[in-house]
């Protein structure tokens, strides 16, 4: 009889426990890095829905990244403190630049695709870069205040490391079960279907130019989430959010944490941060090291370090 | 039980001596945010070498009240969200008493709000843009360096005795650039109301990575004005003065101004293709005083590093002396004491007395502009006449700086 | 007049730089199908080994001619011990390994130069001005804009008339293929990537008396060249030749004409080319 | 024109700038037929397909699927209309398992491919068809095996129950013995001639084993240089002279 791959939830539901307690236990300075992971990780994560699941490469995620801490900025700036409000705006803020930019671009493939995303993304990056009146220019938006949220009568805020990192720790939650049903869902099947054979998904009556900008939508709506969440915590939006290198973040976290596993690119955020931290105490030439750590992950590490040791230690045999 | 008595007080004095030893071993911490590696890591070893310089010596002289300083560096990349890591490392890991740091404006203005909620005294010592001391000051964030506003005001009085009437620009694309060019116009219409500047699309704004300057080079020309005022700098100011000394720029009929030409890294690097008789300014220049602090820095700087302070490697060692005197002042270096200690904060620097300005925690300080001359004994140029405009007379008034620092009070 | 002609010198000689960088990068595209991340630090390494060499002979010629060279040691050892086993993986694994490549080189070239500034002089007989249409004009841009076709006039003949040049192209065009005819594909793809590194190394060299040197000056061409090679058609000769001298021009009018928009102007040729013609100007062929 | 015709061609070409691949070619299956399409390579088989299938609108003529012009439609819109392909190199979704490889189509059929949420493998529905139809192509006993650890015969076999799972009106095989031994071409003739006994379905399908094309198919259509050479029962194109002379030749008596 037919079985589905069975979901081990044991880990992850072991995943939130860590990572509700962790404040708890480790230092203010490590919460806040961890609250970057978790806003850094969804990023990845949300791009592995066009990178490991749709078999799309994009390079101009910083776009609705930077879209989703612009709005963030923007409503702040104006006075909407409804915390649910801005979540939303961000994520509708880059929803519609997905669809638009996701329109003219999914008709290509791999590299063709990877490039005309960047040079989409370094289109919204310009215009960050150089419309003084709205977006600070290349300055950017310094913010002051945050949202609130009002719970049964406490008025909650994040002005504090430990209340971020929840309010962080919650949407990120929230929004990767969001993706994690997503990729499990008809239409995850069908997204994996177009990243094994579009052609053959065209010939089963897919329209695979409408799966895959609703793919690339869902997975910039995401994004601009985690722009949200990271214009909150930093209190700023810059163009830098929107450059093609910043693009680079996520895809470069996901190849190390592993495309082929929903968590992956999760893990592949937590790596990059924690090396970073890492080689940064010891050199200031920290890209060196980077690159040297990089090169045998590329190399030894075929479905990125997670995966490839979750493959060892748990799926041996099943192939 | 004499046993007992015995280990009790062996015990206590254990105790006692840790504390006092942890007491003694506490030092005063600083932590310092500069551009420590890529493109413009230049700037933040500059700034970390002045940093370095300024803690030995104070080490050596005993320290602040009487404790030792420890400097702490992190790499802001000169990126907004990773300086604001490492700013959060020096508070929440490091654990610093102060801040210093910052090169790039848009980093600097960004995380303003930030430093105000980490309740950390901040002075930045390279960053320009008026807005971090004017639109979004705040009660912890100083500035000792000289900042846009300032330096162009002084370009703006030498621009006026040039008698040079249409004027225009060469500045990079983004903020610092075309803020540089609208100050410059304000300036100078002010002070000379007769004076026309090219419209905003016939100046020249190359983008930052520009290599290749030539159109704008050609667009400038072509454009035939009587003065060009440049706010160019680091690399693309090498290859500008390059390309425009090959394509005759500087032998035709007009002034250039170059709002950044004197940095030492600029100058160093050019050597003698630096073309003569140019005006350049800066915010810091060795030779501009014979003050026995500027010449001791220059001196003790040189024989430690084998080369002439720049402007941030002044301003690094600088901030930390006037942590110093703060500190001093307030006989404490608790942050808020500290913060109110640096208000109206008089003090001899390298460079000159300067005074954080109550309203708006902008140093008053003198801006150095000079002519590019060659001299013996000197690998690069270096400005002979040097103009200096006095603090006062370049520092525009709280009431316009858009600082409402005292009406929050 | 005048200055629509000095317009259209800039941005052939700008044009010229980006050909030389974009043909190695689209031959290496075109015969092994990896895009070089790292094509830009190569470029870069050229610039710097152009300047160290010259330390010992003080002549430009001898950087010329020895920096590159010793940038090709190097992109053979890159291509030997690493690229090669990424060839079959996925494009993003790729860019990945050539972006940790690029990691290296860059922060590498730091340590040994330092970051500051550095520049190259050009050579006496460069170094003087002409006068073009009554403006001055610096004869070390006409030799750029003269040399970028004539390399790559001797690249088109090595292709096309030498043996070599010809199992080149029937390795772009099918390695498997090329393989069973005898041919020793990864001697062809070791010594593709030496030529497309020693391109980028020499463009280096060129621009070095151009522009400051510092560690990251590829980054700016890298993508720039990227462009070129996408706008112009992947492995297509002609393309890059093309794809280089409209963005050159394109560039160099638009800081007349584009105000603030010129930031993008790479950006939007690529997007409408694409758009238009989702696989560039030209097919590929070496 | 009968009326129980299935699917109509009327005059199709399709030509690359001057060079035309096939032209002028009508012809008319019936509900129920199983025919053939034949032809020396280069014939312009491929393209054939390619062009009433929707992988490119042809440049000429028209299709009629079950009396609906459906000439140019995209070949998703082709699938939704009732026509359904195979491939001649096989075109599966390798790194799934061979139940996923089913479920695909039929998410599409029940339009529920916009679906973000829900499990397919809780969805009786398509989960009951899928079983259907791969114990229909002999898979049942596989389902959870990934595609890409599948002997040759059984990827091939996979392709067949993606193409039977939207029970299209019309099937359309390019070469489906390709690059199968003697015993898996067998188990495949089989299969076909038992799939279009039991369902009713349409085939028609090129090949280029005459023994297997004989063996099947009730009509053939001879594809030559483009042109519709000849059509008519397998005996009528054995004796055909045209035929034989350009194409056939000695392999029919042999």
């Amino acid at each position: 009889m037919m079985t589905q791959n069975n979901h081990n939830l044991l880990g992850p539901a072991l995943l939130t426990i860590l990572l509700l307690l962790a404040p708890l236990v480790i230092p203010v300075y490590w919460v806040m890095l961890l609250s970057e992971i978790l806003i850094m990780g969804l990023m990845a994560v949300s791009l592995n829905l066009l990178l490991g699941y749709t078999g799309l490469l994009s390079f101009g995620q910083g776009a609705f990244f930077g879209l989703g801490a612009y709005t963030a900025a923007l409503m702040l700036q104006a006075g909407y403190e409804n915390l649910f409000l801005i979540l939303l705006a961000g994520m509708l803020v880059a929803l519609l630049a997905a669809l638009v930019v996701g329109f003219f671009s999914v008709r290509l493939d791999e590299i063709f695709f990877a490039m005309i995303t960047l040079g989409f993304g370094m289109m919204f990056f310009s215009i960050a870069h150089n419309w003084l009146d709205v977006t600070g220019g290349s300055d950017g938006l310094p913010v002051f205040n945050l949202p609130s949220l009002n719970l049964f009568g406490f008025q909650l805020t994040f002005y504090t490391p430990i209340n971020m990192y929840y309010l962080v720790f919650v949407v990120v939650l929230i929004a990767i079960s969001l993706l994690w049903l997503i990729v499990h869902s008809p239409f995850g099947l069908i997204l994996k279907s177009m990243r094994e054979n579009k052609q053959r998904v065209s010939f089963i009556g897919g329209n695979v130019k409408t799966l895959r900008i609703a793919a690339f939508a869902i997975s910039g709506a995401f994004t601009g989430l985690a722009g949200v969440l990271f214009c909150l915590f930093n209190n700023m939006a810059t163009p830098e959010f929107m450059h093609w290198s910043f693009s680079s973040k996520p895809i470069i976290m996901s190849i190390i944490g592993g495309t082929g596993v929903f968590l992956g690119p999760l893990f592949g955020a937590g790596i990059f941060f924690i090396l970073e931290q890492i080689i940064i105490q010891y050199t200031e030439n920290w890209m060196l090291f980077l690159g040297i750590i990089l090169i045998p992950i590329v190399l030894f590490f075929p479905q990125g370090v997670f995966g490839t040791l979750r493959n060892k230690f748990f799926k041996q045999g099943s192939k | 039980m004499k046993k007992r008595v015995l280990s009790i007080l062996i015990t206590l004095a254990f105790v006692l001596v840790s504390v006092i030893g942890a007491h003694a071993a506490s030092t005063v911490k600083i932590g310092f945010t500069y551009i420590m590696s890529g493109p413009f890591s230049a700037y933040g070893q500059f700034a970390k070498q002045g940093a370095e310089l300024a803690i030995e010596e104070i080490n050596a002289a005993g320290g602040i009240n009487g404790q030792q300083v420890e400097g702490f560096f992190e790499d802001s990349t000169g990126k907004a969200d990773v300086a604001l890591r490492a700013i959060r490392k020096h508070v929440y890991q490091n654990k610093v008493d102060m801040l210093i740091g910052l090169d790039s404006s848009g980093v600097a203005k960004t995380v303003v709000p930030s430093i105000e909620k980490m309740q950390t005294p901040l002075i930045i010592t390279h960053a320009a843009t008026p807005d971090v001391t004017g639109s979004v000051c705040n009660k912890y964030t100083f500035r000792i360096s000289l900042n846009l506003a300032q330096n162009v005001k002084a370009a703006a009085l030498l621009a006026k005795e040039t008698g040079a009437k249409k004027w225009t620009t060469v500045g990079p694309d983004y903020s610092f650039g075309h803020q540089s060019w609208e100050y410059f116009e304000k300036y100078l219409q002010e002070l000379n109301p007769t004076t026309t500047f090219l419209p905003k699309d016939q100046v020249a704004f190359p983008p930052f990575k520009t290599t290749d300057f030539s159109a704008y080079i050609t667009k400038v020309m072509s454009s035939k004005p009587d003065g060009v005022f440049i706010s160019l700098w680091g690399g693309n100011l090498i290859d500008f003065v390059r390309q425009a000394n090959s394509m005759g720029f500087f032998n035709a009929d007009f002034e250039v101004l170059f709002s950044l030409g004197a940095a030492t890294e600029v100058l160093t690097a050019l050597g003698d293709k630096m073309p003569e008789g140019l005006w350049v300014g800066t915010r810091y220049w060795f030779l501009a005083n014979d003050s026995a602090m500027n010449k001791h820095f220059v001196d003790s700087y040189f024989k430690k590093y084998g080369a002439y302070p720049s402007y941030n490697a002044h301003g690094a060692y600088s901030a930390v002396y006037a942590y110093k005197a703060a500190a001093k002042k307030a006989k404490s270096t608790d942050k808020m004491a500290i913060v109110n200690a640096l208000e109206g904060l008089k003090i001899e620097i390298p460079t000159g007395t300067i005074e954080f300005r109550k309203g708006d925690h902008q140093a008053v300080t003198d801006a150095h502009w000079g002519k590019t001359a060659a001299a013996p004994g000197y690998p690069h140029r270096i400005l002979k006449p040097i103009k200096i405009f006095k603090g006062q007379d370049v520092t525009p008034a709280v009431s316009e700086t858009g600082c409402s620092l005292g009406a929050a009070m | 007049m005048e200055f629509l002609l000095l317009n259209i010198l800039n941005g052939l000689s700008w044009g010229m730089l980006l050909f030389l960088i974009a043909i190695g990068l689209t031959t290496v595209f075109g015969v092994m199908g990896v895009l070089n991340f790292a094509h830009g630090s190569l470029f870069m390494l050229g610039a710097y080994l152009c300047m160290q060499s010259m330390k010992y002979f003080d002549s430009f010629w001898f950087g010329l001619l020895v920096g590159p060279l010793c940038v090709v040691v190097i992109g053979v050892l890159v291509e030997k011990y690493l690229l090669k086993r990424v060839y079959d993986r996925d494009v993003s694994y790729q860019l990945l390994l050539t972006f940790a490549i690029l990691l290296v080189l860059d922060d590498g070239v730091r340590m040994i130069w330092g970051s500051g500034y550095h520049i190259v002089e050009p050579p006496a007989i460069l170094n003087g001005i002409i006068s073009i249409a009554g403006q001055d004009y610096p004869v070390y841009r006409l030799f750029l804009i003269i040399i970028g076709p004539i390399i790559g006039g001797l690249l088109w003949s090595f292709f096309h008339f030498t043996k070599w040049g010809k199992i080149i192209r029937a390795a772009s065009f099918d390695n498997i293929m090329a393989e069973g005819v005898g041919i020793n594909v990864p001697l062809i793809y070791t010594s593709v990537f030496a030529l497309g590194t020693w391109l980028a190394a020499l463009g280096g060299a060129l621009a070095a008396p151009q522009q400051s040197l510092i560690p990251s000056m590829g980054e700016k061409i890298i993508i720039e060249s990227f462009i070129v090679v996408v706008v112009g058609g992947l492995g297509s000769f002609p393309g890059a030749f093309a794809g280089a001298l409209l963005l050159g021009l394109l560039e160099s009018f638009g800081t007349v004409f584009a105000g603030r928009l010129q930031m993008a102007i790479p950006y939007i040729l690529l997007a409408v080319v694409l758009l238009v013609k989702p696989n560039g100007l030209f097919k590929k062929g070496v | 024109m009968s009326r129980d015709s299935v699917l109509r061609i009327e005059n199709l070409g399709h030509s690359y700038g001057k060079f035309k691949v096939i032209e002028d070619i009508s012809l008319t299956i019936g509900k129920g037929e199983m025919s053939a399409l034949i032809g020396p390579n280069g014939a312009g088989k491929t393209t054939f397909y390619n062009a009433i299938s929707g992988k490119f609108p042809p440049t000429k003529g028209k299709v009629f699927l079950n009396g609906e012009d459906i000439t140019g439609l995209p070949s998703h819109r082709v699938v939704d209309k009732g026509m359904c392909r195979s491939f001649q190199i096989t075109n599966i979704f390798t790194e799934l398992t061979v139940a996923e490889n089913v479920f695909s189509p039929l998410i599409i059929q029940q339009n529920k491919h916009f679906k973000l949420y829900g499990n397919v493998f809780n969805d009786q529905q398509i989960t009951e068809k899928a079983m259907d139809t791969l114990e229909q192509v002999g898979l049942g006993g596989r389902t959870d095996q990934v595609v890409a650890n599948l002997a040759y015969g059984d990827k091939r076999l996979v392709e067949m129950a993606i193409v039977l799972a939207r029970d299209p009106s019309v099937v359309l095989l390019d070469e489906p013995t390709a690059g199968m031994n003697p015993e898996e071409t067998e188990n495949m003739i089989n299969l076909i001639k038992k799939l279009a006994k039991n369902s009713g379905t349409t085939f028609f399908i090129t090949e280029h084993d005459m023994k297997v094309v004989f063996s099947l198919a009730e009509k053939i259509y001879v594809l030559h240089q483009g042109h519709l050479l000849a059509q008519g029962s397998p005996e009528e194109i054995r004796a055909n002279e045209q035929v034989q002379e350009a194409y056939l030749g000695r392999k029919v008596h042999a």
